[in-house]
């Protein structure tokens, strides 16, 4: 056992100071998308829709419905529609309100 | 009047009540007075021995005598047999309260009835015997009434086999007692019980030794010291619940009677060494016969075993008591013996009240296996309180009885410093030691006798649909009763108990036993003190704490009531308890090499590797070691030696007049020498 | 008809006919020189029952599927010849209603018991019969004197929900059980009709822990059925992938190990060199597990080349340093030494894969099978004595293994990319090996491209079989914390 | 009770130290292992005054993953039966938030549908810092971020959003 005391006070700290102080880490995490309004026609968001495998993404008239809840950063979106839809960085997404996670972007092209 | 004249009053009961046992309890209303006239003995029987032992200033209270078929029977009430007497009495009317709900008329039942009665009376006769040959004719009469007790239901082969265990074992012990008793006669010149004590002390020592060694064998055998002990779980579970409940309370008691008669009053033995041949019979009884308790699932065996425990407790009291008598310390001689005899009546009472609880068990559910029962807490409530009391006691927690007098025999026990020998101190540590190990299998045994049948879950329907309706209930409570009042009242207890060690041992305790404020100390002030009374009506009051607690803390919103936490399963089943056999597991992976268990598993993967699930059987029996490696020998032996001498019954009639002839011209012969 | 005898290919998967007749005799024959690797039915026409047979010898590795058309509806019993059968058995009658001829009862694998039977609604995937004969489950029933340690299913923290039905005597494990329904997700079912490229989001999701394997045999069982070429450098960024994945996985089965022997420091060496291994994987490939790195056709991203070469010397080191001092730590050794022994003859019956049936002798890994990216000298590392100890040093020697690998293969040149398949029908059978064992998976695609029937087979669903026998060898069980966590299993594969 | 006021009485009752259990609806067994991560030496979420309890008697807040698998339900209400009041129900990752099995024969497809769900952490899976937030979010320690996260490169266009 002294030999893993020793160990343990070689081995020094390694625990984050998250969430007093950003952890480096959290820049290569997967994250949730976000879109880029210029390029999401209406074709676009039809693709995305289409391809969001956990049904995150839903075209609802004018606006792409987005559930960030569901979303799974899985990036197939993103490997769609490459000029849409880029990384957002987010990882800190808890809420207490269920519908602060559901977001409402705009469709070029529709609504006018 | 005498004492005498009640015990002539419970004899007279006894003899009408087995005569109407025989006559009338084909019938209810017949049952009834059966049991009636039953308990109108116990009461003068209890009556008499208490009024013997409160007043027993000299050994003999009163004696008297009387002219059956030509023999004289000398009778007579001692305070040593005083408190057998009053154990005997309060048993007999808790069964005459228990019976006639417990049997049903029938002629069995009358036959039955007849024996107990008998017995009892062979019991009365035991206890008031003043001399030696009343004494071995009680003595008989009560084993054959017993046997016949035990035989309830005698075309059943446990029965007949519990019952033979029984008569073999009782006559084997009897022949040591006559030779005990014909020691001390021919050299004292008397055969009364008196005449023998008041010239007993003119008898060599080797003699007295010998005569007292012959009777610690000979009623070992009825008190169930190991390896006597083996009549006593085969005997009990085949007989009536209360005639079990008599087996234990009563018989075995007796024989716990007949070791104190020659080791206290008749012819003490000198030296150490008889008591510590006493004090280790006692302690290595009482270890194994709580470790086979702990193996047992019938309740009845079980409860069978922890009366061996318990006889071994009162003898290890005993043997020290004596050892402190050869070194000299009379206060401490007195105190054990008090302690011991306390400890008698306690066993007694709750005892019998276990036993009789076990069979409105066994009624209601149809089975003794506590791995057949389970949650009759719920479905035998008043049944479960009163067993909870006899429970408390048998398991020696305070503030019950049983704690008060292991309590006092431990307190005597630790005093083996006193001895002045550091080998004697320290072996009488060691048994106290031992005691100490089975004071705590007994609670273990006891928390899984009375949680396995009454709390949990039923394991089985019938276990589920059980019923209180009908089963008897004023016996065993009129026992708890008195097990609380010996508990409470144990500063009366010890008066009385006192008195009596004085007219034994010519000891006064007094102030050194009962120094006044309800409190007790164990014959020396220096020692340690304690008050049962204070410590039941603390414990009493400190369980209103928690209650006061509870009730000052209950949140105002008012509390939410959840089920057990049982990691989310669909429901618990009956399967997933912990099992009577379960429960005890420790104990006998710990004490394998004394249980050598034989284990066998069925489950379905052992004949099919696919992994197919299905039911599982699992089965560890213990090895009756006694009875393999001690009894079947001897069994072998005797049937050996029976078939040397068969060609001598040849059938020939000429053969057998030829047999008649020669013994009587050896009669003859001898008669003349 | 058996026109040929049937006879593995190294490196291929060859198909055979077997008409029900024959069947027995034909399982007969085939488990003496190979390993039943799964089982399972499909609807078409008629049910058809198809045995998938793995030749585990080196340099011949390969695949056999017998397929036979049971017109009947009724098939032997194939678990009495091949014990590794029966939970498929179970399965099958669970998904399509169809029992063994025999009659003898099965196991509970996916159906609740207390949902109502069947459950409404619940949907199948062939016939299964709307009532069940009270002869098809066996009762558990304990007798005697044992009783059944209740465990679960929700169980420790941070662990799957599992219910052991633990039959015990107080001390000694007399019999084990394990319910595993509670997780059942439906996956095969839910795969139906979906491309190959949608299945993939399901099947890493069946067992996370395992997600490149199962999507690689997933997306292999694809491109096998589409005749699509894989181009190599992708192949060689699954393997990488494949390789990281195995590295985490029996990291963090050495933190459980130390966690369920009360080695609290081992413990929080092995989580540093895990979590460590979870960074590189996310600087690598962006997830910590390694998700979404198979693509149907190839791989949707390329690992950091530069990544992997800077940090995993620093993680595997960490991983090594604590094995180290595992190894030199005798209160944690004497815990696994003779520990849930499995002998090779049960790991063989039951057809155990992985470091488990290694750990017992015997040598059987998917990665031996050529065509892949792997050279034929991969090592795999064996043991004998089938203990906890035994299953231990083999993922070490495994985690060495996989370093030199991934080295080898990014030296090899890794990229990204897809062949695109083509809209055809077929069926294929893929695998890789999972750091649980061989991961399997057959796909039938419809004449539009999409899955009509999928078949997922984790290493999971495989050994959890061998973990009850590893218990009842054991005489007390405080020990079967430390078999769960040296088979290092997950209940979502079973219960997919 | 406003939701001020609850929130300032769940930092009061739980500021301090927090015992959580967990609960698998039928995951894939990786939030279970970014779970354990949260005790490692790395993330150490008993410096933050959290602990892990196996008794749910003993638990303040649930920690939920995966899609509430139908044949579970019945274990899922009991384990948040027997946790004692006032008690905190976070559901974690995707599947426990409906994002990869939809409400079907076999799940109910999220966590709502049996439990009252407090707390949302989603990610696939959440990782032990998202989890780490998420707990400091579930006890009114943590600011939530993602209600002001538009998850548009630009600021929504305004026009768009009144002209439908």
């Amino acid at each position: 056992m002294t030999l893993w005391f020793i160990r343990g006070l070689r081995r020094g700290v390694v625990t984050t100071r998250y969430p007093a102080r950003p952890d480096a880490s959290a820049a290569s995490l997967p994250t949730p998308p976000t879109f880029r309004l210029q390029a999401l026609t209406s074709q676009t968001a039809d693709r995305l829709a289409e391809t969001c495998p956990s049904g995150a993404l839903r075209r609802d008239g004018s606006v792409l419905v987005y559930d960030v809840g569901r979303c799974t950063a899985c990036g197939r979106c993103a490997a769609a529609a490459p000029h849409a839809v880029i990384r957002s960085g987010e990882f800190e997404l808890a809420t207490t309100d269920r519908s602060t996670l559901i977001k409402e972007i705009p469709v070029r092209g529709e609504g006018r | 009047m005498t004492p005498l004249d009640f015990l002539y009053a419970a004899a007279a009961c006894w003899l009408a009540a087995a005569a109407t046992g025989v006559l009338t309890a084909r019938t209810a209303a017949g049952l009834r007075a059966c049991c009636a006239l039953s308990g109108a003995g116990g009461v003068a029987a209890a009556a008499g021995g208490g009024w013997a032992l409160f007043y027993g200033n000299t050994t003999v209270t009163s004696a008297g005598g009387a002219t059956v078929i030509g023999a004289t029977l000398q009778l007579q009430a001692t305070s040593l047999a005083g408190v057998f007497t009053a154990l005997l009495g309060i048993v007999a009317v808790a069964i005459a309260l228990y019976a006639p709900r417990y049997h049903s008329p029938s002629g069995g039942t009358a036959l039955y009835l007849a024996a107990y009665n008998l017995a009892l009376l062979g019991c009365l006769g035991v206890l008031a015997a003043g001399g030696m040959v009343t004494f071995l004719i009680a003595w008989e009469t009560m084993s054959l009434a017993c046997y016949l007790l035990i035989l309830r239901h005698p075309r059943e082969v446990r029965a007949a086999r519990g019952a033979f265990w029984f008569l073999a074992l009782s006559e084997a012990g009897f022949l040591l007692v006559v030779a005990a008793f014909v020691i001390l006669s021919s050299k004292t010149g008397f055969t009364t019980l008196t005449g023998i004590a008041a010239h007993a002390s003119s008898v060599a020592g080797g003699w007295r030794a010998a005569a007292y060694l012959l009777a610690l064998v000979g009623f070992g055998f009825k008190a169930g010291l190991v390896p006597l002990h083996v009549w006593l779980p085969e005997a009990h579970p085949v007989a009536p619940a209360d005639g079990s409940a008599f087996l234990s309370g009563v018989v075995v008691k007796l024989g716990v009677y007949g070791i104190a008669l020659f080791a206290f009053r008749l012819a003490p033995p000198t030296g150490t060494w008889p008591g510590l041949v006493t004090m280790f019979g006692g302690a290595v009884t009482a270890a194994i016969g709580i470790l086979y308790a702990m193996a047992e699932r019938d309740i009845k065996r079980f409860l069978a075993y922890s009366t061996i425990e318990n006889a071994g407790i009162i003898v290890t009291a005993f043997g020290a008591a004596m050892i402190f008598h050869a070194s000299g310390q009379q206060a401490l001689w007195s105190f054990l013996l008090i302690a011991g005899m306390y400890h008698v009546a306690n066993h007694g009472c709750y005892k019998t009240l276990l036993f009789l609880e076990a069979g409105v068990t066994e009624h209601a559910t149809g089975t003794r296996d506590m791995d057949r029962l389970g949650g009759l807490v719920h479905r035998l409530p008043r049944s479960a309180v009163i067993a909870f009391v006899g429970t408390l006691g048998i398991a020696a927690l305070p503030p019950l009885n049983g704690f008060v007098s292991e309590w006092l025999i431990f307190q005597g026990l630790f005093q083996g410093f006193r001895t002045g020998s550091h080998l004697t101190g320290i072996l009488i540590v060691l048994a106290a030691g031992t005691l100490g190990l089975t004071g705590g299998l007994a609670i273990y045994a006891f928390v899984r006798g009375f949680g396995i049948p009454y709390l949990g879950m039923p394991r089985t329907r019938p276990a589920a649909e059980a019923s209180e309706r009908g089963q008897p209930v004023l016996g065993p409570a009129l026992l708890a009763l008195v097990c609380v009042a010996l508990a409470v009242g144990a500063p009366v207890v010890l008066y009385a108990l006192d008195k009596m060690a004085r007219a034994v041992t010519g000891v006064t305790l007094g102030p050194l036993l009962l120094p006044g404020n309800l409190t007790v100390i164990p014959a020396h002030a220096d020692f340690s003190a304690f008050s049962p009374t204070y410590l039941a009506v603390f414990l009493v009051c400190a369980l209103a704490v928690p209650v006061l607690i509870y009730l000052a803390g209950r949140p105002r919103a008012g509390s939410v009531r959840a089920p057990v936490w049982d990691g989310g399963i669909v429901a618990f089943r009956p399967r997933m308890q912990y099992s009577a056999m379960t429960f005890s597991a420790p104990t006998r992976v710990t004490f394998d090499a004394l249980y050598r268990p034989s284990v066998s598993v069925t489950r379905p993967s052992d004949d099919d590797p696919a992994g197919r699930s299905g039911p599982v059987h699992y089965e560890a029996q213990v090895t009756p070691v006694f009875e393999r490696y001690l009894y079947r020998p001897l069994v072998r032996c005797l049937e050996w030696l029976a078939d040397l001498v068969r060609p001598i019954q040849s059938g020939d009639v000429n053969l057998y007049l030829l047999y008649v002839f020669a013994v009587i011209l050896l009669a003859y012969l001898l008669g003349a020498v | 008809m058996t026109a040929v005898e049937p006879k593995a290919v190294p490196g291929e998967v060859t198909t055979f006919q077997v008409a029900s007749p024959h069947l027995e005799a034909v399982v007969r024959d085939l488990a003496t020189e190979l390993r039943l690797a799964d089982m399972f039915a499909a609807d078409g026409d008629t049910t058809t029952l198809r045995l998938v047979w793995a030749n585990d010898t080196a340099g011949q590795a390969g695949y056999v599927i017998t397929e036979t058309p049971l017109e009947t509806g009724v098939y032997p019993q194939l678990s009495d010849i091949a014990p590794a059968a029966f939970v498929e058995e179970c399965e099958i009658y669970e998904q399509f209603g169809i029992r063994p001829a025999t009659g003898k009862a099965l196991n509970r694998v996916m159906l609740p018991p207390h949902a109502g039977l069947p459950p409404p609604g619940l949907p199948t995937l062939g016939h299964r019969p709307e009532t069940e004969p009270e002869e098809a489950r066996a009762a558990h029933t304990v007798g005697g004197q044992a009783f059944e340690f209740p465990f679960g299913p929700v169980r420790q923290v941070g662990v799957e929900s599992l219910y052991y039905g633990l039959v015990t005597s107080g001390e000694e494990v007399v019999d084990l059980y394990l319910f595993t329904w509670h997780k059942h997700r439906g996956l095969e079912w839910r795969l139906q009709g979906t491309t190959p490229q949608q299945a993939l989001f399901l099947a890493e999701r069946t067992e996370g822990l395992s997600a490149v394997a199962l999507g690689w045999a997933v997306a292999a069982a694809a491109e096998a059925a589409t005749g699509t070429w894989v181009p190599e450098a992708a192949q060689r960024a699954r393997a990488v992938a494949l390789e990281l994945e195995r590295l985490y996985n029996h990291a963090a089965a050495m933190a459980a190990l130390c966690q369920s022997t009360g080695l609290t420091v081992g413990q929080s060496a092995a989580e540093i060199a895990l979590e460590r291994l979870l960074r590189l994987n996310a600087q690598a490939f962006g997830h910590r597990y390694l998700f979404g790195v198979v693509a149907a056709g190839g791989v949707s991203r390329a690992p950091d080349a530069d990544a992997i070469r800077a940090l995993l010397p620093g993680a595997y080191g960490e991983f090594k340093r604590a094995a180290d001092a595992l190894l030199g730590t005798n209160s944690f050794l004497d815990r696994l030494e003779a520990t849930g022994v499995l002998s090779a003859g049960q790991a063989k019956a039951l057809g155990l894969v992985g470091p488990v049936a290694r750990a017992s002798g015997l040598a059987a890994d998917a990665r031996w099978v050529p065509g892949g990216p792997y050279g034929n000298e991969t090592a795999v590392a064996t043991g004998t004595a089938g203990d906890v100890l035994a299953r231990f040093t083999v993922m070490l020697a495994e985690a060495a293994e996989s370093v030199r690998l991934i080295g080898e293969f990014l030296d090899a040149g890794t990229a990204a990319g897809t062949a695109d398949l083509p809209r055809t029908s077929g069926t294929g059978l893929g695998w890789a090996e999972s750091p649980r064992g061989e991961a399997l998976a057959w796909v039938e695609l419809g004449r539009d491209g999409r899955i009509t029937r999928a078949r997922l087979r984790p290493a999971s669903a495989r050994n959890w079989r061998g973990f009850d026998d590893a218990c009842r060898s054991q005489n007390v069980f405080t020990d079967i914390p430390i078999i769960e966590a040296s088979f290092w299993l997950t209940v979502a594969g079973m219960a997919r | 009770m406003t939701e001020d006021e609850l929130r300032e009485t769940i930092a009061r009752q739980f500021g301090r130290s927090l015992h959580i259990r967990t609960l698998d609806t039928g995951s894939c067994a990786v939030c279970e292992q970014e779970i354990r991560l949260l005790a490692a030496p790395h993330y150490d979420l008993n410096r933050l005054g959290f602990f892990f309890t196996p008794a749910p008697r003993h638990a303040d807040l649930l920690l939920v993953t995966g899609p509430m698998i139908r044949a579970f339900a019945v274990a899922a209400r009991k384990t948040y039966d027997a946790m004692p009041g006032p008690k905190i129900v976070v559901a974690v990752g995707a599947c426990a938030l409906g994002g990869v099995y939809p409400d079907d024969p076999f799940t109910h497809g999220a966590v709502d549908a049996v439990l009252p769900v407090d707390v949302w952490i989603p990610g696939c899976p959440p990782s032990p810092l998202a989890l780490l937030h998420g707990l400091g979010v579930a006890v009114g320690r943590l600011a939530e971020k993602v209600r002001d996260v538009p998850f548009t490169e630009e600021p929504y266009p305004e026009r768009t959003r009144g002209d439908s």
